[in-house]
Order: C-alpha cells, then structure tokens, then sequence
C-alpha cells in the first residue's frame, strides 16, 4: 500500500512538474516535450491492440494520419478551432479501424500485420488521389501557430489519456481477456470468450487516440502531406518504444516514449549520420536481449502487478 | 427410461483436404454420466472434441446441445451454451497468474467470482501459487488449473482431453475423485483418454472411433472384448 | 483534356510490359516465400539485401566493366554468405518467436544495412547503363534490358524449383517448411536448413537486384518498394506454395499495369491492396492454394 | 528491485547531464542558424544547401564579417521532417540565441520551420522553397530567393510555341512541388494557345512508368513537360526510350540538370530539355569566383542548390551592411527595397517577400553538355530541333 501511495504521489509531482513547464522553459523544451507527450499517446495506442492481445498492427500511422488530415480539414475547410478539430481526428479514426478491423483481425499472425502495413500505403494513395478535398501530394496548409503552450496542454492530456485508460483496461476483465487471447486465443474462445468483439474493441480505442494525436499534430505542424503523415517509420517508432518500456504494461510506453526520446534527441545531435543505423542496432537490441522490456523485465523478476 | 439426451451428435463429418478424419460419426449422450471416448492415434477424436466445441466447423452432420443445434456456432457461443473442455495438450494463458486464468473466464460480479476462484484454487491445493504467473507452474498444478478453469464457467457438459496423460498418481486419483463429484453435481463429462483402467474405472459408456468411424459403443467390459475394437487396436 | 481511347495494341503493350514486370516480382519474391515458408519469418530485409544485390552488379560493372548478367555468379553468392551470417547472428533468435520479434528485428536490420551503404556510397543515385532502347515488334516495344531480365529472372526461378525438388537439401526445405516439426522428428537438421533457405533467400534477392540495376536506379533505399510486394505476391501466390509465388509475381505485374492504365498509377496500388485483402479473407491459402 | 531503479535513474540522470551539456559556446561572431536536411529524402539537396552557406560564411568571414564581427553557422539536420524542424528552430532561437536565422531546404521544411522564426519575428532568408503558398500566409519575416515551381517550364512552353508545336502531355510527381511546376506549367501552356492533352500524376516512388508512357504515346504529343525529382527524371527518360515514345520536345524540371543526370542516362539524355534555377556559366557578377571557389572547398561542381543558398545569404548579408543592425524590422525595410545581382541572379521581392526578379533557364543535354538554351538574353547554344526519334539516334 505504501509502494502505491509513493507511486501516486510521484505521479502527481511529475504531473504537476509538467503542467508549469510551459511558464518557464524555452520553446525548444517544450516542443521537446510536446513530442515526446506525442510518442507517449502513439506508443501507449498500440499497447492497447498489439501489446494486449498481440495482434501487431504494423500500420498504426494510418490511424494518425487520417487524424491529422481531418484536424487539418476541419480547421482549413470548415473553420473550427483546433482543439475540437484535433478531437474529432478520433471519429475517422476508429471508423477506419471498424473498416479494416472487422474482417482483418480474423486473420491469424503475419496476415494481419501484412494487411496492416498495406493498409497505411493504401491510405496514403487514396488521400494522394482525392486531391481536391485533401490538396493531393500538396497537402493542406493551415494558419500558423503562435502559441505552442495549449498544444503542450493538449497533447500532454492525450497522452495522459490514454496512460489512464490503459490502467482502467489492465485492472479489468476487460484487460485480462485481451491478454488471454495473446495468451492463447483458440483457449480463450473456447471459454467463452468473444475474442473477435474484444479484439475490436480494443483495436477501435487503439485507433482514436493516434487520431487525435494527428489531429493535434497538424495544428502544431501546421502543414499536412501524405508524405509527413505516414511514414512507416513513425509506426516501427511507437513500436519500439512500447517495447523497449514493456509491452502489455501502463507505464512501458510512458518510459519508452520518454527514454527513447531522450536517447533520439543526443544521438541525432552527436552522431549527425549514423543516426539511422543506431536506431537499426537499437531495435535489434530491443527484440533480441530485452524483448519484454524495461518494466516487463522488472515485473517478472520482482513479481510486480502488471499495472505498472 | 433415459433422460433426453444432452448432446447429440449426427452423421458429423469433417474432411482435410483428402482425409476425412470424422466420417458420419453419431454420439448421444444422457445428462449426468461420464463418457469415454477411445480409438488409437489419429482416429479422430480431438478433432470430434473440435467440432463439438466449434473450433472446427463440420463439413456435414448435425450437432444438438439440449435439444438446440450448436453446429455452426462459434466456439464461444458454443461455450455460453454450457459447455466446457480442456485441451490435450496444456493451454493454460502462461502469462496471466492462476487467479486470473480463472478471474478472466467467469462472468457475473466480479466478488462472486474472485470468491468462487479462490474456493476452486483451494479445492485443487493451487491456492498458495493463485499470484504465479500459470506458465510457472509445474505440468500437473497446470493441468489443475485448466480443469478447474471449465469448472469455473459451471458447464453441463464438461470435455476432457486426456486429462490423466502425464499426471503422477497421487494427482490422477484426485483428478478421477473430482471427475466422479462433478457427475453427483449432476454433469455430463465426456472424456478421451488412452489409460483404459481410468476408462474402465470413470466411465459408465464407451464410444471407439476408428479412422474417424464409431465402430463400438458400449459399456467398458462389453467394449473390451469387442472383436472390432480389438483389431482396430491391434491391427488386422 | 483529351480522353485517352484504350486500344488493343495499347493493351497489348501493357500486358507485355506488364509480364516482364512481373517475372522480376516473382524472382524476388520466391526468395521471400522460401524464408517465410520455412521459417514464418518476414523478412522486411529483403529488399536491402536487393540493393546490396545491385551495389554488387554496380560496382563490378563500373569497375571491371563486367557484364551485370554475369556479374549474377558474384552477387548470389556474395549475398547468399550475407544471409547466411545474418541468419546466424540474428535471425535464429526469433524464428520460434512471436511474428513481431521477427518483423522488427529485420527492419532494424534494414535500415541498418541501408544506413551503411548510405555513408559507404553516399545516396547518390547510380545506374548501369548496359542495355537500353527496344526491339519494335510492330506496334508493341519490347525493352530490351527488361526483356533481358526477364529470360535471366525466368532462368533463375526454373532453376530454384529444380534445386528444390531435385536436390536432397531442396526437397529437406520443402519438408520443413510443411512440418517443422515432422522434419526434426524425420531427421532433418532445421537449424541447418534455414541457415541454407535464409542464405538463398538472400541469394535470390541479390540476384533480384543485379537485375534490376539494369533497368532502374541503384540506391540505398532502392530495395524498399519491393518488400510490400513481394508479401502481396507470396499472399497472392499462396503461403509456401512456390510455383504460386512464381504466378503471383506475374498477376501482380499484370494487375499493376492494367489498373495503372485503366485509373491511374496511384490507384494502381490501392487495387492491389483491395485484392491482397480479399484474397487473404476469401482464400487465405493464396489463389492457387497452399497452407496457412 | 533497487539495484535495476538505481541504474534506471543512473542512465536517466546520464542522459540528462548529457543532454544540458550539447550548447555550444558563444564567441564574438554572429551565429546564423538553419536546420537543412543531411539525412532523409531531401539528404542530397540539403547537403548541396549546406555547403553553399558554408562556402558563404568562408567568404563573409575572409572579407572581415559582417558589422565588425564575424559569422558561424550552426546547422542541425531536420531529418528531411517538418516537425523536426519546427523543433530545431526553437533550440536554434530560444537555447541557443542565435542573432540570424536561414531557411532550410525544400518547401514542406521551410512552410513549418518559418511558422517558429515568424512567432519569436526572427528574419528568415527562405533559400530553397518555390513553393507559392508560403507567401500566401501573410508573414513579415520570410523572404524567397528561388523562382516559384509555376515558372520552371516557361522556357519549354515558350520554345514550343516558338516552332509551333500545338498539344502537350504534362506528368508529375504528387508532391508539393512538382505539382505546383505541373500546374504552372499546363497554365502557361494554355495561356499561350498549346492545348494540353493529358495530365497525370504518380506517387512518390514509382519506378515503372510504362501505363503512363503508352497513354501518353497513344496521344502522340508534340511536347512532354514533367514535374520531376531526379530519380522520376530519369526513369521516364528511359522509359520513353525503351516504349518508343517520340515527342518532338521532352523537358523535365529537377534533375535534367545534374552532373548525374548524364553520367546515368548517357546519350539517352541527348537532347533532353531540363530547367534549372543556375547554372554555372551565367552571366552573373562574382559567379566565376563562386565557382572556382566551390570547387575547391568541395571537390565538386556547385549545383543551383549550393548557388541559391550562397545568393540568399549574399541578399542578407547586403540587407545587414545597408541596415546597420541585426534588428528585425531593419531588415525587412532592407529586404523590401534591394534589388541586386548576385551570384545566382536576380533579387527582388514583392510587398509578400515573395520572389518577382529571379530568371528560370532552360538547357538542353548537347553532346554531353548542358547547353543553356533559353532566355535568350543568357543563351549559350541553339537548341537542337526536332528531336529524332530513339530508332534513329
């Protein structure tokens, strides 16, 4: 009980130390930090589909850039402020997820992550071909930002979000099934477990929040483009991260997000042109000598809840 | 008088490619006996098991849980209808601990549940290990809790896939105790097993299956001598 | 704007290029296939293993002046060494492991690999002009280093399937990667047949590579595109299924070129998405069948 | 428990240290900062960009500075990423104070890094975006030195109509800027009576060109104009050799112009038309010693990205000297008024900052040279007309 009370109240200092941030640090920490709230919430999204039941969606940047392109329509089309905007980058989100999910999350190990990774290059084409709605290879342009503080705020709370809704899940039955169906899904069905409605379930949550992500992320750009919204590498990013903190656990993501983060800020500082080999070296680090990560090396060896 | 039969199997056939590997099987089974299920190696059985269970959809044939067709039902369907199995070989979740590989199959309120868990856990001694991750555990207290994790969806009808195989003595004659208690709760069980003392001892009817045909059915001693059997036992 | 009339030479034109196309796609993703039948490892470094492939032909071809077909004796086996290390080093680990481990684990060693060809030869664009122009058969022109390609990729696939079902070592990878288990049990040494199937997957990709030097660019990242497809094609051809991979590659060259002529280059890929999706609901075992 | 969190808070508390201790030290120069892209899409383009503002901060420093003192650039790479370079802007202005701020390459970059120097009103001297839309936003403090997209086939449209062609196909690549060079370029076509016959554009990355090629044979235009990268560039130019598609002229906007162009498609490139921003044999004051001087520093040949960056910094450097001051809104009274010739032409902005004086030219691959061929007034050759057809070359 003590441990939980030091836990809660580290929480809040850090909470609390995060919120004054924008009052005093310069702009680059902030946009510093804004990223790395942005990595949290994207990183923390796919723990909720791949970490919990894992179904790897090896696309997951779709889910961002749709968020992104409604954020941006929303704002440059229709006139709204950009925190209703960026929320509402959710709806296309999870409605594309409801899409692709019905009939993919069907599909057994390597066929879905395939479908997935498809699924983002295929995004991406369409958005490119309608281009009178989404300005095509172009993109859309929106007004600039001149204050970068409500986004920290914003994006700050997402990933706050999701950090929290990812402990409501693990704490419940909820979670446990998800878990027991990257346990052993056949087991699971056949206890009674709908697997096939938890999986969508979990996939729809997993896809709002990188839509509101993106949906932020174009406000805070203030340009979209096919190009700068789906990458594959944002994908094998939030990726990693998860795993590197833990997949499957609340506070993996957060410390992989954050430490990563870090870690991409001096090596891309100090090591101007091996950056992207480091990276390379650092996954295969990852999926060979820590694939549990940080926090699930922890857990298993001090037998610690998996709420951590 | 029989009671109307819990489960009915009908003419049930299931193909692989080629191979048929259920061919026009029919079982019927009375509510609160046990059952065995025997044949040798790749007669069939686990895949009958799979069918029932909707792991496996039927090619053909007809299958009745309480009088309801259940073919065609997905397997967690199938399972909310009442009936419970394990596996042949352990499928235990590793990962979750032993309470919560039951915690996450109950359905109700939750303090029931944790509470009807934990009697369970007691019931098979596992309640020391409840926080073990279930991969932790040894081959039997595994094989434990997978029994008890079809206990704890209280099935009617209750599926059981070799459950003696690789199971030390003392940990067998609690397994069949616990088998008997379920029948005087009133459950049907159906069991496949290769041990024929445990057959012979649990079971009040025997079905042999053999290249996916029943080719026998009957009680234990009536079974054992059955000329078919034995040759599909010990070749022609 | 004027409308584009479709007619039959036109057509005939596409499914020719379309074709050719095609059996590079095939090459390439036979050797894809063989890794992921054998292994059920996604090797998202194929298509860097394809631009070392290329590198190989460029260097040889701008220093020696060789042949690029020729240069195939020097790339296979260079890259077939490179598979083989990178399968004892890394990919081993994860062949019993989850498919995220796998996925992973290859795309760091992707953009590793690429990220080291870009500081040893910079991201400059090169090429191997070796053949160029067409032969006119009436209406239709045929390129004549894709043309070239093609009769040397078709060579290379007939020769893989004769190694495969001919050879000892062939037919122990196609056991294993219908029954893993069954082949340990059989006597077959798994781990050596897919230090040997990572190996010629890597030699296939190579060779992929070599040959597509002669027709497109050779960079760094120039492998990247043909990752995705070749899943598309293994998915199309049906898991395992090897002469389906060799089908696959040509539907998806054909597919690619009818949709890009009939819409246009952009949805050219959303159409061969669409059709890896419904493949993969309505026949998961490929077009023409295989295992799942 | 305790012994793996104390080697978290230990690497933690590392990285931190780590992290606090990257500031460069300040000396007695101005510091001009940038972001430009060494690795990603934009690596090459970006490496060109970085080494002509290098080359400029040799020859300001070897001249005495600027105002007394002299300049060092402190460059960060964007990655070729908006976002990165938002970020990078910030350190560059709110940690590490630089006095000057310079635009990164390319478009996208530049339209996301320019809404940071605009918010902290740091001039900012846009080197390599030809992007309109940037200029469309209403901001004070961004000033172009590069033609616009829209106009880099003007000299193929105006050669057409020259010898009367009539139809011409446009293609494109679906990015920001080939898209705009396309649409630009399909306007001034139709201002000038050609009738454009077939528009298309590819993604990013499309190494096969042959539906689009034999839609466009089917049409058999006079004139094919392609808003193009390099690797694009050089893929249909094959391409249309090896489908046998015969236009009477064929002028691409980026990569024509390259060393490597040549040097891969060899005599496959004959005849070719590319535009280009400069070239190095242009009549321009100074260019002689820019490109001694270039070549030199970096082994190479200066390309148009290495001159723009080393004009915009040469308009800046001017506006410095006139203003007397690093202030802001000195600067920009300055910026709006000059009108000067440097080493990568003209100069000269409207009331939006957006450029109204620089000169597109287009050359023509002869015999393994680029030959600038248009506008006149700088033309060194003859283009060679009609293009034979690919049986006959």
């Amino acid at each position: 009980m003590t441990a939980r009370a030091g836990v809660l109240a580290f929480l809040l200092v850090a909470v609390a130390g995060l919120a004054v941030v924008p009052l005093f640090a310069s702009g680059y920490h902030v946009t510093f930090i804004i990223q790395v709230f942005m990595w949290m919430a994207l990183a923390g999204s796919w723990n909720l589909i791949s970490g919990f039941t894992g179904y790897v969606s090896f696309g997951h940047v779709a889910f961002f850039g749709v968020g992104a392109y409604t954020g941006a329509l929303l704002i440059t089309k229709a006139g709204w402020h950009w925190l209703p905007a960026g929320v509402a980058g959710a709806a296309p989100a999870a409605a594309l997820a409801l899409v692709i999910g019905y009939p993919c999350l069907r599909l057994k190990g390597p066929y879905f992550a395939i479908a997935m990774l498809g699924l983002n290059e295929v995004v991406r084409a369409l958005v490119s071909y309608f281009e009178g709605f989404t300005g095509g290879g172009s993109g859309l342009s929106l007004p600039p930002i001149l204050s970068i503080a409500p986004v920290y705020y914003a994006m700050g709370g997402t990933a706050a979000a999701v950090t929290l809704l990812t402990y409501r899940i693990i704490t419940s039955q909820f979670g446990l099934r998800l878990l027991s169906i990257r346990e052993d899904e056949v087991a699971a069905e056949v206890m009674g477990i709908n697997t096939a409605r938890l999986k969508l379930y979990a996939f729809l949550l997993s896809a709002a929040f990188p839509g509101i992500v993106g949906g932020f992320y174009a406000w805070y750009a203030s340009h979209v483009e096919p190009l700068s919204v789906f990458p594959l590498l944002t994908t094998i990013t939030m990726i990693i991260m998860c795993l590197f903190g833990g997949k499957g656990t609340v506070f993996g993501p957060v410390l992989g997000a954050g430490l990563l983060s870090v870690f991409q800020e001096l090596v891309w500082a100090r090591f101007l042109f091996v950056h992207q080999a480091i990276f390379g070296a650092l996954i295969v680090g990852v999926v060979l000598l820590i694939p549990r990560g940080i926090l699930g090396v922890l857990q298993q060896r001090y037998q610690l809840p998996r709420s951590i | 008088m029989r009671d109307s039969p819990i489960l009915e199997v009908r003419e049930v056939v299931k193909r692989f490619g080629g191979v048929t590997a259920v061919n026009r099987c029919s079982l019927s089974l009375a509510p609160g006996k046990i059952y065995g299920l025997i044949g040798p190696n790749g007669s069939g059985k686990t895949t009958l098991f799979n069918c029932i269970t909707g792991v496996e959809v039927r090619d053909a044939g007809e299958i009745r849980f309480k009088g309801g067709r259940i073919d065609g039902l997905k397997p967690h369907q199938v399972a909310r209808r009442g009936i419970g199995r394990t596996f042949q070989i352990i499928r235990v979740f590793p990962e979750l601990t032993a309470l919560e590989n039951l915690l996450v199959v109950t359905r109700g309120p939750s303090e029931a549940a944790r509470r009807r868990a934990q009697e369970l856990l007691r019931f098979v001694t596992l309640d020391r290990l409840q926080h073990e991750y279930a991969g932790n555990l040894s081959y039997g207290q595994q094989k434990l809790l997978e029994f008890i994790r079809v206990l704890i969806t209280d099935p009617e009808l209750i599926l059981l896939d070799e459950p003696a195989a690789g199971v030390n003595r003392t940990l067998l004659n609690e397994l069949l105790a616990a088998i008997s208690q379920l029948r005087d709760q009133g459950k049907t069980v159906l069991i496949v097993e290769h041990d024929m003392k445990v057959v012979m001892g649990l079971c009040e009817t025997v079905f042999v299956l053999d290249y996916g045909e029943k080719i026998a059915e009957g009680p234990p001693g009536v079974i054992q001598t059955d000329e078919r059997v034995i040759e599909a036992y010990f070749g022609r | 704007m004027t409308t584009v009339h479709i007619t039959g030479s036109m057509l005939l034109q596409l499914v020719v290029s379309g074709l050719l196309a095609g059996g590079l796609y095939a090459l390439v993703a036979l050797g894809l296939s063989l890794i992921f039948g054998v292994m059920r490892v996604i090797n998202v470094a194929h298509g860097t293993l394809l631009m070392l492939g290329a590198y190989t032909t460029y260097w040889l071809f701008t220093l020696t002046g060789l042949n690029p077909f020729v240069s195939l004796v020097v790339s296979m086996p260079v890259l077939f060494v490179v598979g083989v290390v990178l399968q004892r080093l890394f990919v081993h680990r994860v062949v019993e492991a989850p498919e995220l481990s796998s996925l992973l684990l290859t795309f760091g060693i992707s953009i590793f690999i690429a990220n080291v060809a870009m500081l040893a030869w910079s991201a400059d664009y090169r090429s191997v002009e070796f053949l160029t122009g067409s032969f006119l058969l009436g209406p239709i022109a045929l390129s004549k280093p894709r043309l070239v390609s093609f009769v040397v990729a078709l060579g290379l696939t007939g020769l893989a399937f004769l190694f495969l079902h001919r050879t000892k070592t062939g037919k122990a990878i196609r056991a294993t990667s219908q029954h893993r288990d069954v082949a340990q049990v059989c006597g077959i040494n798994v781990r050596r047949i897919d230090l040997i199937t990572f190996g010629l997957g890597a030699g296939l990709a190579g060779a992929g590579g070599s040959l597509v030097s002669v027709m497109f660019a050779v960079y760094p990242e120039m492998g990247q595109v043909y990752v995705f497809k070749s899943f598309l094609v293994i998915v199309l051809g049906g898991a395992g299924n090897y002469p389906g991979a060799f089908f696959g590659g040509l539907l998806l060259g054909l597919v690619e070129g009818l949709a890009s002529l009939f819409l246009t280059a952009q949805l050219s890929e959303v159409i061969a998405y669409v059709l890896l999706v419904i493949v993969l609901l309505v026949r998961p075992t490929g077009l023409l069948g295989g295992r799942t | 428990m305790r012994t793996a969190f104390r080697s978290v808070t230990g690497l933690v508390t590392a990285l931190v240290i780590l992290a606090g201790s990257w500031t460069p030290a300040l000396a007695q120069e101005w510091t001009v900062g940038a972001s430009i892209s060494l690795t990603g899409t934009y690596a090459k383009p970006g490496k060109y960009t970085q080494e002509g503002y290098l080359l400029c901060e040799k020859d300001i420093n070897d001249k005495g500075g600027l105002l007394g003192r002299k300049i060092r650039f402190v460059v960060y790479d964007d990655k070729s990423d908006p976002p990165t370079a938002i970020k990078l802007y910030e350190k560059l202005i709110t940690e590490d104070k630089v006095d000057l701020v310079m635009g990164p390459y390319s478009s996208p970059v530049t339209n996301a890094a320019s809404t940071v120097s605009e918010k902290y009103k740091k001039l900012m001297m846009a080197s390599l975006a030809a992007t309109t839309s940037i200029w469309e936003r209403g901001f004070k403090y961004l000033f172009m030195t590069i033609s616009p997209a829209e106009v880099y086939l003007e000299g193929l449209v105006d050669l057409a109509v020259e010898r009367g062609l009539k139809t011409v196909a446009v293609i494109n690549e679906d990015t920001l800027f080939s898209k705009a060079a396309a649409k630009g370029t399909i306007e001034l076509a139709k201002k000038k009576g050609m009738q454009v016959v077939f528009h298309e554009a590819y993604p990013k990355g499309t190494t096969d060109f042959s539906a689009l090629l034999i839609k466009i044979k089917s049409l058999n235009p006079d004139v094919i104009a392609a808003g193009s990268y390099f690797d694009d560039a050089v893929a249909t130019t094959r391409q249309m050799k090896e489908l046998d598609v015969n236009p009477k002229m064929y002028g691409v906007t980026v990569g024509g112009d390259l060393p490597e162009f040549y040097k891969l498609l060899g005599k496959t490139a004959e005849y070719v038309y590319g535009s280009s921003q400069w070239e190095k044999g242009l009549p321009y004051p100074g260019i002689k010693e820019f490109v001694t001087n270039y070549e030199k520093m970096w082994n190479r040949e200066p390309v148009y990205h290495s001159a723009a960056a080393y004009g915009a910094c040469q308009v800046y450097a001017e506006a410095i000297k006139r203003a007397g001051s690093l202030d802001s809104d000195k600067l920009r009274a300055e910026l709006l008024k000059i009108k000067m010739k440097t080493i990568f032409g003209d100069y000269q902005v409207d009331e939006r900052g957006f450029q109204v004086a620089h000169k597109m030219v287009l050359h023509q691959w002869q015999d393994a040279k680029k030959v600038t061929v248009w506008p006149a007034a700088v033309s060194e050759g003859k283009p060679l007309y009609p293009t034979p057809p690919w049986q006959r070359r």
